[in-house]
């Protein structure tokens, strides 16, 4: 059997920089090529070789086949569906979902376009399918996305982390969405960074740092047997340990706290449409104390990050209020608001929005320095999320998923802030990167007694941070309690569930699970 | 969205206040008045004249006269065309410069549209740097310039159609031409900075790789986006150009009411300049609101704000 | 790319064709055999010749002598004018865009209501109150350019505003003038570079009306626009005193609209991001 | 460019006359400019007419005579006078629309006309009724006029278009809408057919016009053009047939394109720039006359103008009605460099030298002509110790200003109503407010023009009028330049076309070859 696709020597480079060094691969149909590595070594580019939608700016060389014949990009595409890594800038914004789904199809229709949505785990297709993007939560955008490749109905799906904003109920019903489709035939390359993710998965593993290949083979011997310390340093870093935070005695001041809080959304907007509105967030209560770190777990679609917009002053609540050190921010005038928010630090869940692309990523960090006086400097900031000084002079653009994230992250801690609100601040990144970040947190919880919401997907990483949790389902709080209380004694079926789900690195374990899986009727 | 329109309706009428208010005043303030010409009137004809239209009241008394007969639907008599009332001149005079306007702002945005957009995807190469080129020259000549050489070579010299005129759909093609080069040229480049601009967001890089049409590619994912500034234009340009311009309606000899903004000023028609006044205020505060209907359109995050 | 070497990789053609045009009308007076003043009521109308290279006038005066002091007006007039205009446009948009609800209403009613006033009897009482300045020339014309710079620039603030990334400088905390400076400005630099360059033929033409009114230059003194107005009379039989003051002016247009689509293009950061 | 070729006519009844611009009333009493005359003149007939050479003919009335002491003037009405509606015209219609003209509430502009006749200052101020106006019908065929000084070119002031008769019984009807197109009733040779305001105004033969078998047209053709250079290009092109100016400097081209069609004659309007005589330094008559005497006009006529214009050393253009030969300055016939010596004098005794200059400021109204003429003007002052700066204002500041006494020095000019002398010096009298703008106030002009107007003998009548204007030349309240002269472009195969002084042409004339 032919390969569908085939790489030989493809390199990438931008000026002196190597994005991808000699890489070869080759996937058959059917077969799922899962790539992992280290944050920034070269994954997405490839991905987007394959497609022929690097940036003019990139000098390509190698060679690609696709079907066993060398053909152009624009070919290439018809048969290849993608799935990006950052679903928030990658949709388009002024073009509702279900249009944007249909121009992708050979024959468009309403029906096959939820369909398309409901296979892609969202609950809500026919919602879904009229919004926005900017209307839909990060994880909605996220299955948007793969529902847009998966509507096209390829021969081969490039899935750059396609779970990263998923709970793992979620991600579970997409791994089996992912298993079917590749019993029909189709090839998936899976770029996860994620070890348990492409353990389910993929037929092959291929690692990759800083752009080259450094151990690819059969799932099994990669993940069981890794030949190369780097391998192994990714799969023992899968398991994230706890870290040391004073999470026992935690300060009984409450630092941030919030009354009655809801948001609802107006929907439409059109001249003559009738007004329909949606609650993202029922009137809830919940506070964080002085030196807490206070985990918000939930669905996609809970209310997670309009909870964090509410409490950052970013978003005006429907009802309620959210007060900042007893405070209430509605109350404070513009620049009384101005000087509190040094203490408040958001990162958001979409990095690559969150920079403006005119400036680089250090000028940015800069204006974070310089606005609170902070003694820091850009470069400790980015060696501090693991990124050289060099970084400083990129453009948000020319960083990979996880390096935006990193320099999000670094930004936030530029203004040595009390509070970080922090939204899937981890998702983008590999798991070595991951606990280099959260090692941080936590020596600033511990020194600086930093106060966080956190808000997260991956119940390890909460579990591994946390001292509290609170569970959102549908904009409502379901449970609420310390970590240990949490994932020992939960009698929530839906937090059960969602522990269930938590991916393991282990091949055969993970297969087991991924079939094994129930799924969840789609919410009413 | 319909709570907007009816705000900004609302929102109208004191503004429209304003501008009389403030337009009478600068007139009042100008020096000259509307028998002031090159033909000397004797004290006693010009105190007859002058009490005929009620500018021997106090200023005050004339404001109040004139703004209640605004309000009436009456915009007074002219103080040139004698025995006519500036309503009248309105309506003759409107048609035509709507029709003549019309027509240039739709060629003005079909060939603005297209050479920017032409432009565009050729960036940076020869043919956009000749496109924008033409686009400058046609914004360094004026339209005084170009009409008459318009009407010089295909009027007198070929005879394709008529010199000036109006009547036959043969006249409308000069002054269509003179008159949409400029707000064209201004459109082309707008629209090739916006598309430029467009096109290297992520979201284009997607649209790309569902391999749609270069068509569909540019009028769903590029141009809404990248046509926004164009469409901020727009409003006051389609207000400027549906109200006439005097230059090309004196070249082309056309009927309109862009004549009446300058000659009716040159000539200190007092009544006529406010009456071409409050149409175009009119039509620039519907146009805005109609830009600021469409900008909300074209970008849905903006929607559901106030204004 | 810095700012630096984006200017250098501008195209050299037009700028050493605008540095030329700009040298000469500063410097070429000096030079001139003839100053733009000096009048020969028995050689008008003369075609270009060896003596008078680009012919001369209706009263005798040589065509390229008063073209290279008319253009130190006509520039002047053009880039400051437009300078002026844009600055004001731009923060007068970027204010109203950015603060939104009723200051923004109030604002764009305000440019509406501008919009509105007779231009013409604006000019008159700007004069009688003030009287004849040169530097009204430049207020009177910025007094008109500004309003729809300040619309676009008002229109796309309004959607930048709404992007995530403003919304995580407010949360850092940047006062609001901060913001429009460093994130929202440089995001309209593609309207408003573009923009500017076509306020420029604007307000060179919007000069010569005002001349017309009595406001500014005054005869001997002229400027392009004036030129170009009594040139279009002239055309048919001393076409010269149309085709130079046009040529130029349009020559340095061209000059500066490449000029403008290049440095739009080469401050763009993410250009490269594009396929 | 060689000689450009019109299409052939193909309806030789129908002819296109270009008017200067929209005409502003078709009310033949509130009619302020030329185009405005030309319709009504076309429309209308008065007392008298004028021939295709603008000297007065029958009009309405088929004979006139004068009383001796040349102040009441009898006008016989011919028979069978109809308005265009079939409703007989009588001699009240005249009266009536005499006192319509006085009547302050009219407001016209020409009103000034009628200042002669009996009664007219009176009710134009408003002391008195309109029907005390010395107008008046013995018997329905005969008008009679009582003036109160003679003016012996009344013939030809009662054809003026501002003074024809006007139905009363339409305006009885309609008031002021009388004029509307749909509304009016004329007795010229023309009727209105229909009216596209600023597109086209199209007349029509009017059948019961009391000389219609002479009229040959069918139809009359008005196109508003106010750009002057359309005008002409229409022309070209064959669009249209009469082209009422052109551009000054576009003469002799348009001599070599279009031959003999270029009709440029001497027009009875004078081009002048006047002085402030109340303000400091032109309160001074030897400044005045210096500056007066150092301008040598030949240059601005021959390079500036272009188009056949005469230098003016005095106010009245010559072959002005009965005048003979005008006054001139006592320098007329030195040469100019005479004349500047002269100058140069003058203005030394002042204290006027190259090294101690006196600025001064020229305000014309913006039109590259009057720029072009004060340009040349100020270098030939120039060697004077004259440094000249231009001030330029749109026409409505420019003569508002001129009327308050707001300059010291500026251009204006005078075209003339009707053929008279006194049409041209009545504007000095001190009296004249609104038309004085130099404010020139000398006691024996003003005696000798009233003189003049007060003398029935035409000889004695010009002595006087000689007189004063030797006495304004002396005093030079004003720089005489140059006389206008009208430019028209008139087809060539038009026949009944004759260049007048005068500037009048009636439609009705017209026929073609
Ligand atoms: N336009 C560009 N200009 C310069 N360097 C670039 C550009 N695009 C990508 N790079 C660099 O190429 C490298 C590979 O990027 P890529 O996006 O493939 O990383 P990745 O493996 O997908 O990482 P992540 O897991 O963080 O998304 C990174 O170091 C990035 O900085
Ligand atoms: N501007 C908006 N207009 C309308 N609906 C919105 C808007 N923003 C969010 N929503 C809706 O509110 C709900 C909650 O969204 P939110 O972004 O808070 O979810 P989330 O918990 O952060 O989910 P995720 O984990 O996927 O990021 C979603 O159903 C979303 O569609
Ligand atoms: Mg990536
Ligand atoms: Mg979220």
């Amino acid at each position: 059997m032919t390969a569908i696709v085939e790489l030989t020597d493809l390199t990438i480079r931008y000026g002196d920089i190597i994005a991808v060094a000699g890489l070869s691969l080759s996937l058959q149909p059917g077969g799922c090529l899962g790539i992992v590595g280290e944050s920034g070594s070269g994954k997405s580019q490839t991905g987007l070789a394959l497609m022929g939608l690097l940036p003019k700016a990139a000098n390509v060389s190698g060679a690609i086949r696709f079907g066993g014949l060398s053909v152009s990009g624009a070919q290439r595409r018809e048969r290849i569906a993608m799935v990006y890594q950052d679903p928030q800038s990658s949709l388009t914004p002024h073009m509702r979902i279900a249009a944007q789904l249909a121009e992708g199809m050979a024959h468009p229709a309403a029906d096959k376009i939820e369909a398309a949505l409901r296979r892609a785990g969202l609950p809500d297709p026919t919602r879904v399918a009229k919004a926005y993007p900017h209307a839909l939560s990060g994880g909605m955008r996220q299955r948007a996305m793969l529902a847009m490749a998966l509507a096209r109905q390829p021969d081969l799906i490039i899935a750059d982390e396609p779970t990263t904003a998923l709970d793992a109920t979620v991600q579970m019903e997409l791994l089996q969405e992912f298993v079917k489709i590749k019993q029909a035939g189709t090839a998936i390359m899976l770029i996860s960074h994620d070890i348990g993710v492409v353990a389910g998965l993929a037929d092959d593993v291929m690692v990759m740092k800083s752009g080259a290949v450094v151990e690819a083979g059969p799932a099994e011997t990669v993940l069981t047997a890794p030949q190369h310390d780097y391998t192994r340093e990714l799969i023992a870093a899968s398991v994230i340990k706890a870290q040391s935070t004073c999470r026992h005695n935690p300060a009984k001041t409450p630092r941030i706290a919030v009354q009655g809080l809801s948001k609802t959304y107006r929907l439409g907007g059109d001249l003559f449409a009738q007004r329909r509105s949606i609650t993202a967030l029922h009137p809830i209560d919940v506070t964080l104390h002085d030196g807490e770190t206070l985990a918000i777990v939930g669905e996609s679609g809970s209310g997670k990050s309009t909870l964090a917009k509410l409490i950052l002053g970013l978003e005006q609540p429907s009802v309620g209020r959210v007060t900042w050190d007893g405070a209430d921010i509605a109350q404070l005038s513009a620049a009384q608001l101005r000087a509190a928010r040094t203490k408040v630090q958001p990162i958001f869940q979409d990095p690559f929005a969150s920079f403006d692309p005119q400036r680089s990523l250090g000028a940015s960090i800069q204006d974070a320095i310089d606005m609170h006086h902070s003694h820091s400097s850009v470069t400790a900031l980015l060696a501090d999320v693991g990124l050289p000084p060099d970084f400083a002079a990129k453009y948000p653009h020319e960083a990979s998923g996880g390096q935006n994230q990193r320099a999000a992250i670094a930004r936030a801690l530029a203004c040595a802030p009390d509070i970080l609100i922090c939204d899937e601040t981890l998702s983008a990144l590999d798991k070595t990167t991951q606990t280099q970040v959260l090692a941080l947190l936590a020596k600033l919880k511990r020194e600086k007694n930093l106060s966080m919401l956190f808000i997260s997907h991956d119940l390890d990483v909460v579990r591994a941070i946390a001292d509290r949790v609170v569970i959102l389902k549908d904009g409502r709080l379901v449970e609420e309690g310390s970590v240990d209380d949490i994932y020992e004694r939960s009698s929530d079926p839906y937090t059960c569930k969602l522990l269930a789900a938590q991916t393991v690195p282990d091949v055969a374990a993970m297969r087991a699970k991924i079939s094994a899986f129930e799924t969840s009727a789609p919410a009413p | 969205m319909l709570r907007m329109i009816f705000q900004r309706l609302i929102i109208a009428v004191p503004t429209l206040f304003v501008i009389i208010t403030l337009a009478f005043a600068m007139i009042k303030v100008a020096p000259g008045g509307p028998f002031d010409g090159e033909r000397a009137l004797s004290k006693a004809v010009q105190d007859n004249l002058n009490r005929q239209y009620k500018l021997d009241r106090p200023l005050l008394e004339q404001y109040a006269h004139y703004v209640g007969g605004v309000a009436r639907g009456d915009f007074g008599p002219s103080f040139q065309y004698r025995d006519q009332s500036v309503t009248g001149l309105i309506r003759q005079g409107l048609p035509a410069s709507i029709l003549v306007g019309g027509i240039a702002l739709l060629c003005a945005l079909g060939a603005g549209l297209g050479l920017g957009v032409w432009a565009a995807q050729r960036a940076g190469r020869l043919a956009d740097r000749l496109v924008m080129a033409a686009a400058a020259t046609g914004l360094a000549l004026p339209s005084f310039v170009i009409a008459p050489l318009l009407a010089l070579v295909f009027g007198v010299a070929l005879r394709w159609v008529p010199v000036a005129g109006w009547g036959g759909p043969g006249n409308l093609i000069l002054p269509v031409i003179a008159l949409a080069v400029p707000y064209a040229a201004s459109i082309a480049r707008l629209t090739r900075a916006g598309v430029v601009e467009v096109s290297s967001a992520p979201f284009v890089r997607t649209a790309r790789g569902k391999n749609i049409s270069q068509t569909r590619l540019l009028w769903r994912h590029i141009l809404p986006r990248a046509l926004m500034p164009v469409v901020s234009y727009l409003g006051p340009a389609a207000a400027g150009i549906l109200t006439g311009s005097v230059v090309i309606e004196t070249i082309f000899q056309i009927p309109g009411i862009g004549r009446y903004f300058v000659q009716g000023a040159l000539n200190r028609d007092f009544t006529l300049v406010m009456g071409v006044v409050i149409v175009y205020a009119a039509l620039i505060i519907v146009f805005n609101l109609i830009v600021d209907i469409a900008l909300q359109w074209l970008d849905p995050r903006t929607r559901g704000q106030s204004t | 790319m810095t700012a630096t070497n984006a200017m250098t990789s501008l195209p050299r053609a037009p700028m050493a064709v605008l540095s030329v045009i700009v040298l000469a009308c500063l410097f070429g007076p000096f030079i001139m055999p003839y100053t733009a003043e000096q009048m020969d009521l028995l050689d008008t109308y003369a075609a270009p010749s060896l003596a008078h290279p680009l012919g001369t006038d209706a009263l005798g005066r040589d065509v390229l002598a008063r073209l290279l002091a008319a253009g130190r007006i006509s520039l002047a007039v053009g880039l400051a004018a437009t300078l002026a205009s844009s600055f004001i446009g731009i923060s007068y948009g970027a204010l109203a865009g950015y603060r939104g609800g009723w200051t923004d209403q109030a604002m764009m009613r305000f440019v509406d209501v501008v919009y509105a006033l007779p231009f013409l009897f604006f000019v008159i009482v700007l004069m009688v109150v003030i009287g004849r300045h040169m530097w009204l020339i430049f207020i009177a014309i910025a007094a008109v350019e500004w309003l729809t710079m300040a619309r676009i620039v008002r229109g796309q603030t309004v959607s930048l505003k709404q992007m995530e990334f403003i919304q995580a400088a407010r949360a850092l905390g940047l006062p609001p003038w901060r913001i429009l400076l460093r994130h929202i400005v440089p995001n309209l630099r593609s309207p408003v570079i573009v923009f500017a360059t076509l306020s420029i033929p604007q307000a060179i033409m919007i000069e010569s009306f005002l001349s017309f009114l009595g406001l500014g230059v005054q005869e001997p003194m002229t400027s392009w626009g004036s030129m170009i107005k009594s040139g279009v009379v002239d055309m048919e039989f001393a076409p010269w005193l149309l085709v130079s003051p046009a040529v130029i002016l349009a020559v340095t247009l061209i000059c500066l609209t490449v000029l403008g689509d290049a440095i739009r293009d080469a401050l763009d950061k993410r250009a490269s991001a594009g396929l | 460019s060689g000689p450009i070729e019109r299409p052939e006519r193909t309806d030789k009844t129908r002819l296109v006359r270009v008017n200067f611009d929209e005409i502003r009333a078709l009310d033949p009493h509130k009619i302020s400019v030329v185009s405005d005359s030309n319709v009504a003149a076309d429309q209308f007939q008065g007392l008298t007419d004028l021939g295709p050479d603008a000297k007065p003919i029958p009009g309405q009335a088929k004979a006139w005579r004068v009383s001796d002491d040349g102040l009441r003037w009898t006008f016989e009405l011919r028979g069978g006078l109809m308005w265009s509606d079939g409703t007989p015209i009588t001699a009240d219609d005249f009266v009536y629309s005499f006192r319509r003209i006085i009547n302050p509430a009219t407001a016209s502009p020409y009103a000034n006309l009628l200042m002669l006749i009996e009664g007219a200052p009176e009710i134009l101020n408003g002391a008195a009724a309109p029907d005390t106006l010395g107008v008046f019908a013995e018997g329905p065929r005969t008008v009679v006029i009582q003036l109160t000084a003679p003016q012996p070119v009344f013939p030809e002031v009662v054809a003026i278009a501002a003074l024809v008769p006007v139905p009363k019984h339409v305006i009885d009807m309609h008031g002021d809408a009388w004029s509307r197109p749909e509304n009016i009733v004329s007795n010229g040779a023309f009727t209105m057919q229909s009216w596209q305001r600023q597109a086209q105004m199209v007349l029509k033969k009017n059948p019961r016009f009391i000389d219609a078998d002479t009229v040959a047209l069918e139809t009359l053709i008005y196109l508003p053009i106010s750009d002057e250079m359309t005008a002409v290009r229409r022309f070209r092109a064959g669009e249209v047939d009469i082209v009422p100016t052109f551009p000054d400097q576009m003469g002799p081209v348009l001599k070599e394109q279009l031959g003999t069609q270029v009709r440029v004659t001497v027009n009875q309007a004078t081009y002048y720039y006047v002085f402030h005589t109340q303000k400091p330094p032109f309160d001074n008559p030897a400044v005045r006359r210096a500056l007066s005497m150092a301008v040598d006009r030949q240059p601005l006529v021959d390079s500036i103008l272009r188009s056949g214009y005469r230098k003016a050393l005095a106010m009245v253009p010559p072959d002005t009605g009965f005048y003979g030969a005008p006054s001139q300055p006592d320098w007329a016939t030195w040469t100019i460099e005479e004349r500047r010596t002269e100058a140069a004098k003058l203005l030394a005794r002042t204290g006027i030298t190259p090294q101690t200059p006196l600025d001064i400021e020229i305000r014309i109204n913006t039109s590259d002509t009057h720029q072009r003429i004060a340009l040349a003007i100020a270098q030939m002052w120039q060697p004077l110790g004259i440094n000249v700066s231009l001030f330029n204002t749109e026409a409505a500041v420019h003569f508002a200003d001129l009327r308050k006494g707001n300059f010291k020095l500026a251009r204006a000019g005078w075209v003339a109503d009707y053929n008279a002398v006194d049409n041209f010096l009545f504007i000095f009298l001190s009296d004249n407010e609104g038309l004085n703008y130099a404010r020139y106030n000398s006691p024996r002009y003003d005696a000798l023009v009233t003189q003049g107007q007060a003398a029935s003998d035409t000889t004695q009548r010009m002595d006087f009028m000689r007189q004063a204007e030797a006495q304004l030349l002396a005093d030079s309240p004003i720089i005489p330049l140059f006389y206008y002269v009208s430019k028209k472009l008139v087809a060539s195969d038009i026949d009944g076309w004759s260049d007048n002084l005068r500037d009048r042409h009636r439609s009705r004339w017209f026929r073609f070859k």
